[in-house]
């Protein structure tokens, strides 16, 4: 263990964790409304991230109104995922709906590279990327104080990351949208039966996770820059929504720190194999997940009956 | 749980039908035997031995006229995958090359053409790619590829096949690996890359050195986990980097993407006490490194050195500020667009601005491959020559490479050499970013790299 | 539905009931199609070739998912991976043992079937979609094993250059003489794919597929079944996976990754789960498709040229994603249940249904 | 009664889903060769009995044994070993296979290929499919399916899924059939039908049943004694006459008319 880089990686693994969090509650906003794993939030994220990029740079938009639109394109986007893709799928076994979304995630990938082509880019700067904030901790090493250097982008994303979480959950907890949806999230029958409509709350949970995944992509887009392969980072927030429970936002933010913290820690090991296993970290904190408690940390283990 | 043995069968059978329908028949054994060819030692009997200039035209009988005949270059490279942000232009840099030897005349009279197929930089794309070239064409001539680990995995079936190939991927093992042999280089090897950039700064140490490091020089080694981005690190380079007292104290790896995140890698560099940071890869790599260095208030800190690829506008599309690319070191194995008294660069610059490039496409992938194509035409020329182009084969190129031997490509844009057993140049400039785009200046001169090949 | 038969066909015992081939003239056909195959090198272009040993190795892969996913309905993104077990397992037994196929081949089978029991653990306690997300570890897990561990064996991101394989002392290495190689295993993979279906194992398969808690409650051990489900399908990647690395003379962490796992059981789908004929079936128009891309890239690019930089890597997911799209929702059960509805309709002329 | 040696006998087993008791402190035996019924209003606890009984639920106290054995520290899928066979409230067959393939999946106890015997399925495997063939077909013709022999049973309907979920059932050749709710969603037509069929299987093939009904007439008609549970408690034990006249009986489902 590289012990003076411990405090530094345990902070900035903990920040990375937010925007994983945001990613895992895109995730979480459908699971909760109609049991469908979303595995095509990654391309959801990569489509709008790209589409404010085109409007910020290719039209030369104000960022923010470049951001606003893009944002309206992705609710809509995802109504229309759920509207055409998904509702002819109701009633179909788990396979099936777990196959569409991926068929869904290639199909959106390939049109991702035939409208904006694959070459990498650069995305328009929302924080300051020089001036690091530094934190000078207690610790002693090598006579000189441990310093802790956090990059703006990285504080800022996940501020905002956190926020985004938090109002969502506000949003289940206080509106009346949000009632009906933890209605109908508990047994579709039932709420059809009190008169919830069922299909428009699917609707509104698509919609709500095409503008987080969208809100994600463009903070992590900000940090570093775009391309492609930016649908794949969806792929880390997976074992967080595991391991905070499925259906549990509050979840999303435990479990994607966790997460981060877990990349954040193997980093601060001097065995450069272990440093290497970050990329993985997300996937065996699953499996340990998957053999130790299922149901994740939030989660409701269910009663199977026969 | 029904067994349908022959639906299977039927379908199978149709499916069959169907392909044979679909592909013209053809001879089981895809490569066939030139029949007459004279040995392929001999020189051709009136080349002066003097340094040829690329368009000499060596014939005492004339020419033969080659109208009508085409001579196809097989061109595979990645437009949808993480290199594409260079890779575009290298095609186009190839296409109008083409295009204009063909307006120029062609070879002898033959025109050129260039087939292109997408890999998105997978392996395993470019070898379907290759087996599709060679199934198509019995006598595939020359191939151009790009990409290190497509490099290294054709290196073998290019020999067996004996087709030679031009490679802008530069890893040894592509070059001079076991059962390769008819790959050749469109620049240094990264070994000798990284020995020879780093002896510049060995010697230059205290002009170079940041503020607050010491006489030694410690290298962090902070690159793409990829055949390319490990290209540079062999045995060789390290025992030469050893000799030269360079300690190699992190060796990081980063995601192959812009959006990568480089600051743990930086960090645990900082803490392992280097002072230099070297990366292989290309533009993009660079820039994400300089960017979190400059975030993380860090860049007085390191001397941050590349491989030739780094050092190109592409690297100015990534750059949060175009002013944190100052400093980059890189090794320059060709001249630059700003060489503009050069008449390599000015043939170069004419080809651009008749096929109306985009001003981003003014990088080193488009120039190399016009450089590229001047040394496979050459290679063309001198094969017709030595064996008649009836009789031109993968192999016949191959020979006239090698009779290439240090060709000076576009009148010296590009410093080839693949006499005696190299295959690859031996011959760099180092540039340092001074300024804004473009601004690559020369600090050393044309000059010998080390020879750090692998030692079979 | 019921299982139509020609008129005029009854069968005297349970054991031809129970046959697979059930007529003289069923074994002709075999033999003149199995002679088809076996005679393209003379009749058929490489690319045809080449193409049939694509389609070919991918049914091995499928039989495979078929076995878990399609009969014991147990999802898995993580085909692709065991492929890369059995490349890699081969490819070094090759180089560092110089041992034949006939031996390297059996061995990375087994190899990916061990990993593959190692990823199927979680299915002790989790089913359904949590058991997907630990195939998906493995789809993550095993690629990056193979680039940093033991680099001076795995040879790290580069990956390893493959031997060609030596079989009674002819090089196979052109898609000609590997088509022999291929259609022979595949031979046998359906037969012992076929097999596994119609016996105790493959009842025990599908009760655990239809209803797992009655199918423990009438004497199915979940957890060995699901065991050996997972160690067969990942036999089979293995299989496939070598039989690829030696192919293609190359294998590095990305040769088989998450897209791959998508298009096996995208195949799957298309073809027909829990059938016999469904992963030839899937497989074939898969691959198709594909190659169908591949050729209306550039064709895209001429007449839209502002998609030209990688139309044809876009058009691949873009048709693919499509299909699998169009068959979930009008023709779930995939191709064999057409195939068997058209059959059906045959039987019953001049009498639909 | 002649009937002496205990079968089965559950001893004061309880079971609870978080606050909900769904059976406290029950107790009854089953005796060789009888018709046990249970009969009870709904969310009595009737299948959780049962499943206990299958080890699907572990009570939380008390025991089960059958044979000598302790069921509820037996595996699930070694009950049915033991000689222990059931049928499902909601069908619970394997709609995928046919109900020949239904029957043959139900012979895995019986069986021995293991995954290689399968795997090369001539000699072995096959020989022993085709013995068993012979056992599934003699319960075919016994339960009249010849017609839906090849019929996967996802196609057929209600009541001939609930003759093959029993047929299923014989095929383990127990000594001990579990029967939930076997007669509903029927018609009267199929009722006869199905209750021939048990009073034939009894008979016949002597083994002892236990069974979950709510057809009164039906449990008055065939069972030899009956258990009443209500609110997961037993409220009654004894012979279909006394229980008619049970005060406790008749509040109990007198109370669920109400609803």
């Amino acid at each position: 263990m590289n012990w003076q880089l411990l405090p530094q990686f345990t902070i900035s693994g903990l920040l990375a964790g937010g925007p994983i969090a945001l990613m895992a509650l895109g995730l979480v906003l459908i699971f909760k409304s109609s049991y469908i794993f979303n595995f095509a939030q990654g391309q959801l994220l990569l489509l709008g991230t790209l589409l404010t990029w085109w409007l910020a740079v290719g039209l030369a938009l104000p960022l923010w109104l470049a951001i606003v639109i893009a944002l309206a394109a992705s609710a809509v986007l995802g109504l229309l995922i759920e509207r055409l893709t998904l509702r002819p799928m109701t009633g179909q076994p788990l396979l099936s709906i777990i196959l569409m979304t991926l068929a869904l995630g290639q199909f959106l990938q390939g049109m991702a590279l035939l409208l904006f082509g694959g070459t990498q880019r650069n995305f328009p700067q929302m924080f300051s990327a020089a001036n690091p904030y530094k934190i000078v901790t207690p610790f002693i090493y090598n006579e000189r104080n441990i310093q802790i250097i956090l990059k703006q982008n990285l504080v800022w994303s996940f501020v905002v990351a956190i926020l985004g979480v938090v109002l969502i959950a506000a949003f289940f907890r206080f509106t009346r949208t949000g009632l009906a949806m933890r209605g109908a999230s508990e047994d579709h029958e039932l709420a059809q039966s009190i008169g919830l409509r069922i299909n428009r709350i699917f609707g509104i949970s698509w919609a709500m996770a095409g503008v987080v995944a969208t809100v994600g992509g463009v903070l992590l887009a900000t940090s570093s820059g775009l391309d492609l392969n930016i649908s794949l980072l969806v792929l880390t927030a997976f074992p967080a929504v595991l391991l905070g429970g499925l259906e549990s936002i509050p979840g999303v933010i435990v479990g994607g720190l966790i997460i981060g913290l877990s990349q954040g820690l193997v980093s601060a090991s001097t065995v450069q194999f272990i440093r290497n296993s970050a990329e993985i970290m997300p996937y065996v904190v699953l499996m340990i997940v998957l053999l130790i408690r299922p149901e994740g940390l939030f989660g409701l283990k269910r009663i199977e009956r026969i | 749980m029904r067994k349908h043995i022959l639906p299977i069968l039927a379908i199978l059978l149709l499916t069959a039908l169907f392909l044979s329908a679909c592909g013209a028949p053809a001879t089981p054994e895809p490569t066939p035997v030139p029949p007459t060819k004279p040995p392929p030692t001999a020189v051709p009997p009136t080349a002066t031995p003097k340094p040829v200039e690329p368009t000499a035209v060596p014939e005492p009988k004339g020419p033969p006229d080659l109208t009508g005949e085409t001579i196809t270059i097989y061109h595979f490279g990645d437009l949808s995958g993480p290199y594409a942000a260079i890779t575009g232009p290298l095609i186009h840099g190839a296409e109008d090359a083409v295009k204009a030897i063909n307006e120029a005349g062609g070879i002898y009279g033959a025109q050129l053409e260039v087939k292109f197929s997408d890999t998105g930089g997978s392996v395993d794309e470019a070898v379907a790619a290759y087996d599709r070239f060679t199934s198509e064409d019995d006598n595939v001539l020359i191939m151009i590829m790009y990409g290190s680990g497509e490099a290294e995995a054709l290196a073998p079936r290019l020999v067996e096949d004996k087709i030679p190939g031009l490679s802008a991927g530069l890893s040894s093992q592509a070059f001079y690996g076991k059962e390769s042999g008819y790959t050749f280089g469109l620049g240094p090897i990264y070994p000798d890359q990284i020995g020879y950039t780093m002896k510049y700064i060995v010697d230059n140490w205290t002009d170079l050195k940041p503020e607050n490091a010491g006489d030694e020089v410690k290298l962090a080694y902070l690159s793409w986990p990829t055949a390319f981005g490990q290209g540079a690190l062999t045995d060789e380079s390290r025992a030469y980097l050893a000799d030269l007292g360079v300690e190699i104290v992190a060796e990081e790896t980063y995601d192959v993407s812009p959006a990568a995140d480089t600051t743990m890698a930086i960090l645990t560099a900082q803490a392992a006490g280097a002072n230099v940071i070297w990366t292989n890869t290309l533009a993009f790599g660079p820039a994400v490194i300089l960017n979190d260095l400059n975030s993380l208030g860090l860049r007085g800190d390191f001397v941050v050195a590349a491989d030739n690829w780094a050092q190109d506008l592409s690297l100015y599309a990534f750059l949060a500020d175009p002013a944190y690319g100052v400093g980059l070191i890189t090794p320059f194995p060709y001249l630059w667009w700003t060489d503009t008294d050069h008449p390599g660069i000015q043939y170069a610059q004419r080809i651009f601005e008749a096929n109306e490039r985009p001003a981003a496409e003014h990088n080193v992938g488009y120039l190399l491959l016009v450089a590229g194509v001047d040394i496979a035409k050459t290679a063309f020329e001198r094969a017709i020559d030595t064996v008649g182009y009836e009789n031109l084969t993968g192999e016949a190129v191959y020979q006239a490479l090698q009779e290439l031997g240090e060709y000076q490509a576009l009148g010296g844009v590009f410093r080839a050499d693949y006499a005696n057993g190299s295959r690859s140049p031996h011959e760099s400039q180092i540039r340092m970013i001074k300024g804004g785009p473009d601004a690559f200046t020369v600090i050393q001169d044309w000059s010998q790299t080390p020879d750090l090949r692998p030692k079979n | 539905m019921t299982l139509l038969r020609p008129a005029g066909e009854f069968d005297e015992s349970y054991a031809s009931d129970m046959a697979t081939i059930r007529r003289p003239w069923q074994w002709v056909a075999l033999g003149l199609f199995l002679a088809a195959i076996y005679l393209l090198p003379s009749y058929a272009s490489q690319n045809t070739i080449a193409l049939v040993n694509r389609i070919a190795i991918s049914v091995i892969a499928v039989q495979g998912l078929n076995l878990l996913t399609g009969y014991t309905g147990q999802i898995s993104l993580g085909q692709a991976a065991f492929m890369t077990v059995g490349g890699y397992t081969s490819a070094l037994l090759m180089i560092h043992m110089e041992w034949s196929l006939f031996v390297t081949l059996p061995l990375s089978a087994l190899a990916a079937g061990v990993v593959g029991l190692i990823f199927g653990l979680p299915s002790l306690r989790v089913k359904g979609f949590y058991l997907t997300m630990s195939t998906l570890a493995a789809q993550f897990i095993i690629p990056w094993f193979t680039r940093n561990a033991f680099p001076d064996l795995l040879n790290g991101a580069q990956g390893l250059n493959v031997p060609v394989p030596v079989l009674f002392g002819v090089a196979i290495n052109s898609p000609q003489r590997f088509l022999y190689l291929t259609i022979t295993i595949l031979i046998i993979t359906t037969v012992v794919a076929s097999n596994a279906a119609r016996s105790r194992l493959g009842r025990a398969f599908v009760s655990i597929r239809d209803n797992d808690l009655a199918a423990e409650l009438l004497g199915v051990n979940l957890y060995k079944y699901k065991l050996q489900a997972f160690f067969l399908a990942s036999v089979y990647a293995g299989i496939a996976g070598a039989l690829s690395a030696h192919y293609l003379r190359h294998i590095n962490s990305e040769s088989f990754g998450l897209a791959d796992s998508i298009i096996l059981l995208g195949m799957l789908i298309v073809g027909g789960l829990g059938t016999n004929l469904g992963p030839f079936l899937g497989a074939a128009l898969v691959e198709f498709l594909i190659e169908l891309a591949t050729l209306a890239g550039p064709f895209l690019g001429k007449i839209a040229p502002s998609t030209a930089a990688g139309a044809v890597q876009a058009l691949r997911p873009l048709f693919f994603g499509a299909a699998l799209m169009l068959f979930l929702i009008f023709e779930p059960k995939g191709l064999a249940h057409r195939w068997q509805l058209i059959k059906a309709a045959w039987r019953l002329r001049p009498f639909s249904h | 009664m002649g009937y002496s040696s205990v079968l089965l006998s559950v001893e004061n087993i309880s079971l609870t889903f978080g606050r909900v008791q769904a059976l406290s402190q029950v107790s009854c035996d089953v005796r060789e060769g009888e018709i046990l019924a249970i009969i009870g209003p709904n969310g009595a606890g009737k299948t959780s009995l049962l499943n206990c009984i299958s080890h699907f639920y572990s009570p939380d106290s008390g025991q089960i044994l059958f044979d000598g054995h302790d069921l509820t520290k037996t595996h699930p899928s070694h009950i049915s070993r033991l000689g222990i066979a059931r049928t499902f409230q909601n069908i619970a067959l394997y709609t995928g296979l046919s109900t020949l393939d239904n029957l043959m999946a139900a012979r895995h106890i019986h069986m021995k290929s293991g995954l290689l015997a399968s795997l090369i399925y001539w000699g072995f495997a096959h020989r022993e499919d085709l013995e068993h063939r012979r056992v599934v077909e003699e319960i075919i013709d016994f339960l009249e399916m010849e017609a839906i022999r090849k019929t996967v049973v996802g196609a057929l309907p209600h009541g001939l899924r609930k003759r093959v979920e029993l047929g299923r059932a014989l095929a383990l050749e127990p000594r001990l059939l579990l029967l939930d709710e076997p007669m509903t969603g029927m018609n009267q037509e199929e009722k006869e039908d199905m209750a021939r069929f048990i009073l034939d299987i009894h008979e016949l093939r002597g083994v002892t049943m236990v069974l979950i009904e709510h057809d009164m007439g039906l449990v008055m008609d065939t069972a030899d004694r009956v258990v009443v549970l209500d609110f997961g408690q037993k409220i009654a034990e004894g012979a279909p006459n006394e229980i008619k006249q049970n005060p406790e009986v008749i509040k109990a489902y007198l109370g669920q008319e109400h609803e």
